[in-house]
């Protein structure tokens, strides 16, 4: 009789769960789904606790920014076409990655953007022609990195993760609340430094949120070419960060996930991955073929699973956007594209003599001469023409 | 009929593929999208997935990578997107690739070809321009090779295949699609010759890679001043070419060194100090050298100033000394002695 | 009635686990505790089906090369201190490991080992004094790695995980079953030549085994600074690896597990990590002050966890070791300690000239120039003496 | 006092960490035990764990981390262990800490230091001991120091900690335990000047970082052969100090540079190729290079035959035609011209 309750408790489930350690991967894993809280129709999935929707002014103008940015991409892809414009990376078809991210963080935060966030940057609020000033042809980033706390837009791949962890941890050191969020693309996780970057971060704790946009291409190359993981959210338990994976062309889903990483990066916790399954419509930029690497059936497939299409029919059918509310972010779109279009057919002047200006905080003895070289063979050009 | 240096590239790689089944290409982007410069268009179509093939992407990966497939036997060719995109396998070059014949007393070799599509005068945005040649010649064991003719492009190309040795081989991106009137496949000079583009009595130009195009540009420009200038194409600047570059010089009495990068402690610098180490007493005036600015490689709008072009090349010759006086540049700076 | 059934089916646990997706993770992580089949005292765990116990004869050619290994390694210690070798790295304590690991592979298989791998090289049957060619002062790797299937010790820190990667791809290419097995310790596995290499084998399929010895210290940083992590067996989810964690001073089990992670390999499943928890009981090397970063007291503890102990008393405990037998095998070693110190007290001679053979397999004009050179100053050298 | 080149560099490290709160030192080992060359020895324990402190092992990741510290506004100054322990982080140093300033016009700047121990003998083995200060000297945008005695490798620490530039401060590994009489700190010329190490009327002797003693060695005993040699040591490489050297090689008339690095587009070919443009007509002979041989750096045993010695520095001096012949050295591989 006494025993059975023993025998009862020893074969109970939860003392054999007590008996074996938990695993310390759990906490760190992603969801084996990409988090959604709207389906690609725009329709609600159940609420879900870990993940709240974010109040309805954040969506409204999360909505308002994604329109914008669009047609901010769609405007820097035609000014390719005049010539205005050397190169254009496109990131059109993420706008809820690109405007989701940045709106998770504050203008105190510091971003660290790649090529492909010019979307971001001008969803960040970034003068738009400071934006393209580097692929206009200029030869320097075109905004002040300490005023906008963004770094430079970064093409060595994957070189950025570092410098995030380096900013944050130097924040912190000096006793401010700051996170950096570091963009990142899925094939730039094949890179060192990725790993390099996430690992420091994580031995000293930075407060870091390192978002991939996984829009499943590197230039022409697959993802499957890039890893053999379940998926890239994977990667964070191997440095002991915790990760999630969202789906990024459901917006609400990606300001709510990057919302969370964000706070416990700032309250401390160290750094958050988080990856975004996503699609780039367009080419890798202009210069690009992509008929060369994938067929059109994938891009039709994809347009289905348009972001802003899916925000909208949400916030109408939740009956806080209407025509009138549309038709007045289509119209802020349309002045801001038109300020762009003016703005960039003004040809910038650009001062060769400045190219010796910042090698150095001041140009050593063999710059001054080159100067100096320079100045002379501009002062004979300008002569040349004075005869001609 | 009208070739490519592009087209040379890519017959050189098809050709080099169907002779020996060792050969395999990788790297980004190489496969279905056949390079982003097109160098390695079809080559997977026609040779399968397994000769032609995309990596992840990571360029110590690629070249570790390839450092183990060359231990295998087999003989990788691979290409670096660009110039700059090719500093994260620094480490590999220069400690594995470069050494480890040596280190193992030759029992292992590491027969592998790095295409760095390098230089600039495209309009590129930044990291995309950088000359980087000087960084492999200074490292022991690397062979540095670039053509600026179609016909060097294919044959030089071969060669770096076939050769026993590690190359880098540097192909200047602005002379990808200029075409010559030849027919492929072309058998040139071997590594280690440097060839006289050029035949002239008064002043002798080297130049390597992008810059040959400039150098010959100017000589013509200078018959109008009444030189008649030489033209030596480097093109294998490892190994090296004393001999050609310095009879020369020791028949011009003169020499302008040109080089598209920046000049501090680049090739050119090498050249300048073997040139008067060797030819010393024929010259009549200092080895001069026109190289780019030493600055970070400025992006589209302002690539021209920084370029070594037809003027500065000539303002060189020009400070050759021909009346005999001393070159009054330095004396700004230089005491009074 | 009919309903009853179908409700029943609906709520069954059997229904519900099919209905969430199982996570893809659990197949590629490590079990939560590190495999372990004698415990530090030498007596056998249970036994478990996962990781069967090797056979006997393995087992006592393990204890063998252990201690032969150690001997060599106490050896190697001592010709540092009459100036014999320039440096050495030594690998006390983690003997399990060390010969564990390439007694689970092929002589046709290809090692790549780091330098602090010499006892596992002699342990593969390599002449050791071949093996301490480079740490005697010499310019090379001593043996001949096409006819041992090793790599030269390898020191720019997890390069060789990429070279081990490529070699593994180029074998299966050319239709060879060879596996590659790349050691590498707790601190490289920071560097971005780990991530990079580790990937490439998984994407590629290629049979490579890395092998992770954890011995808790990168020269004096602790594993604290390297990872976050809840051990670094945790890495290989993120790229696709299954992994697995093991004692590292329990030769058992090391054998055991290397040995299904090479069949792994071997059977075309790609790569396989495995991290084992051991201890230097050395300094870093001869250089090193190790009593600058830990205490004694630590690595007494460590002691009494001695991997040749371990497996002496559970093979004498087993009956297949006697006394005989372990006098047997320490005078194998004396007289391998012996012979090693013979020829190790050979001053070996070195032709400067030698120094322009192997840079180029043709030495280039500008080498010849150089032999030149230095052949007369040899020259000039000699007359001198001559003349004195 | 006696002090040590370590001791130095340890000091200018305590001191700059004293006396600036955004100074912070980190590394692998730089931490509990103070540096494999002790050089940080007894930071930590007295500045604590935030100020100095120990790095996962990734080149890249330290310098890169630096380069986010130095956005944050903190001054950084790194250790890599040992020279050919920096490639891995090369992308980082040529891509971003050379360019951040001049990509951001200023408005970011990376003053941060990165300390590299470097060259050889020190007896050693392979990757240990790398002379690798040209790779750096050729990336425009990056300041590559090196002293050569104690009292510069104090102040020119210190001066590059206060740089508002990214400076590569190289140690010469064989003169940390080389000891000076003197009392710290030191102040010494700034960057940007040569100085004469020791006054000559016969020829000029240029050399930096390792090669300094050997300079002074040679010019030693080229007294007994009746020369009497001028030493300049170069410090700064960038920025390069022509004037000094220049003006020395006027007086002089005849210049040996000496470096211990392979010599193949390394800086000593920069140095002569400047010298002759500069001084030419003062010139009786032409300037010649002594470096290290263009092999892979030989571990222990061989590294004497590697390393340039006195012997082959008066061997240069000796064929700088001091009897006005021309150099026959060239002549087998030169043409008859
Ligand atoms: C180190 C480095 N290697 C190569 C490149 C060339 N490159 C530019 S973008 C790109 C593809 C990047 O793909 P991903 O990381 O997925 O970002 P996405 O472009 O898709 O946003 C490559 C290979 C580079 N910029 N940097
Ligand atoms: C790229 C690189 N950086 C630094 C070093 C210097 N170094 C040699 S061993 C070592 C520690 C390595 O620790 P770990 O990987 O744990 O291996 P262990 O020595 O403990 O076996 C360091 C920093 C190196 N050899 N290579
Ligand atoms: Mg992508
Ligand atoms: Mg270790």
């Amino acid at each position: 009789m006494t025993t059975t309750p023993q025998a009862v408790r020893r074969a109970s489930p939860r003392t054999r769960r007590a008996a074996t350690p938990p695993d310390p991967a759990r906490p760190l894993l992603p969801n084996t789904e990409p988090v959604r809280l709207l389906d690609p129709t725009g329709t609600p999935l159940p609420a879900r606790a870990d993940y709240p929707e974010p109040p309805v002014e954040a969506l409204r103008e999360l909505y308002r920014r994604m329109v914008l940015g669009r047609r901010f991409d769609t405007q820097a892809t035609a000014l390719t076409k005049q010539g205005r414009l050397a190169v254009y990376p496109s990131s059109r078809g993420q706008e809820a990655c690109q405007v989701g991210a940045v709106l998770a963080v504050r203008d105190t935060d510091w971003v660290f953007p790649t090529y492909r966030e010019s979307m971001a940057l001008v969803a960040r609020g970034i003068d738009p022609v400071e934006v393209l000033t580097l692929l206009r042809g200029d030869w320097h980033c075109g905004y002040d990195p300490t005023e906008v706390h963004t770094a430079p837009q970064c093409t060595p791949l994957a070189t950025q993760c570092v410098h995030a962890a380096g900013l944050a941890h130097g924040e912190a050191y000096q006793g401010r609340d700051t996170v950096a969020l570091a963009f990142i693309g899925d094939g730039a996780t094949s890179e060192g430094d990725f790993h390099e970057g996430i690992n420091f971060a994580a031995v000293f704790k930075a407060p870091v949120v390192y978002f991939v946009q996984n829009n499943r291409y590197a230039i022409s190359v697959p993802l499957s070419r890039q890893t053999a993981a379940p998926s890239l959210a994977y990667k964070g338990v191997g440095y002991g960060v915790p990760s999630e994976q969202v789906d990024g062309n459901d917006p609400v889903a990606v300001l709510a996930v990057l919302t969370r990483a964000v706070a416990h990066a700032r309250a401390g916790n160290g750094p958050f991955l988080v990856e975004a399954h996503t699609y780039r419509m367009e080419p890798h930029t202009n210069a690009d073929d992509a008929s060369r690497y994938r067929d059109g059936a994938e891009v039709d497939a994809w347009r289905d699973r348009d972001p802003i299409a899916r925000l909208e029919t949400y916030l109408r059918a939740r009956g806080v956007l209407d025509d009138a509310a549309v038709a007045e972010v289509a119209e802020q779109a349309e002045a801001y594209a038109a300020d762009l279009r003016t703005r960039m057919n003004e040809q910038p002047t650009v001062d060769p003599l400045s190219l010796f200006d910042h090698v150095y905080a001041q140009p050593t003895p063999q710059l001054v001469e080159q100067r100096e070289q320079v100045r002379a063979e501009l002062a004979a050009a300008r002569d040349e023409e004075g005869d001609a | 009929m009208s070739t490519t240096m592009a087209k040379a590239l890519n017959t050189a790689l098809a050709d080099a593929l169907a002779a020996d089944d060792r050969v395999v290409v990788f790297g980004e982007d190489v496969g279905a999208l056949g390079g982003v410069f097109r160098i390695t268009d079809g080559l997977q179509a026609r040779f399968g997935e397994d000769r032609c093939f995309d990596t992840p992407l990571a360029e110590a990966g690629i070249v570790g990578f390839a450092v183990g497939l060359a231990m295998s036997g087999l003989r990788p060719v691979v290409e670096m997107q660009f110039d700059a995109f090719a500093y994260p396998a620094f480490e590999q070059i220069a400690s594995h690739v470069a050494k480890l014949r040596n280190r193992t007393r030759g029992k292992l070799s590491v027969p592998i070809v790095i295409r760095v599509p390098y230089a600039g005068g495209i309009g590129g945005v930044e990291h995309h321009c950088d000359s980087s040649e000087a960084y492999y010649a200074h490292t022991p064991g690397l062979k540095v090779v670039t053509p600026a003719t179609v016909e060097d492009a294919y044959s030089l190309l071969r060669e770096a295949i076939d050769d026993p040795d590690p190359v880098v081989f540097m192909e200047p991106k602005k002379l990808y699609f200029g075409s010559a009137e030849t027919a492929l496949p072309t058998r040139t000079e071997p590594f280690g010759r440097a060839v006289v583009r050029r035949p002239g009595r008064d002043a002798t130009l080297v130049a390597y890679g992008p810059a040959v195009p400039v150098a010959l540009e100017a000589a013509e420009a200078a018959r109008e001043e009444g030189w008649d200038l030489e033209v030596v194409d480097v093109r294998t600047i490892v190994p090296f070419d004393d001999e050609t570059i310095a009879a020369s010089v020791r028949r011009t009495g003169r020499c302008v060194v040109i080089q598209e990068a920046q000049g501090f402690a680049g090739v050119g610098a090498e050249i300048a100090a073997r040139v008067q180490e060797r030819c010393f007493h024929a010259l009549h005036a200092p080895v001069l050298r026109v190289a780019g600015l030493d600055i970070p490689y400025p992006a589209p709008m302002l690539e021209h100033t920084h370029l070594p072009g037809v003027d500065r090349v000539l303002d060189a010759v020009a400070r050759l000394q021909w009346d005999d006086q001393p070159d009054s540049r330095w004396a700004a700076q230089g005491s009074a002695a």
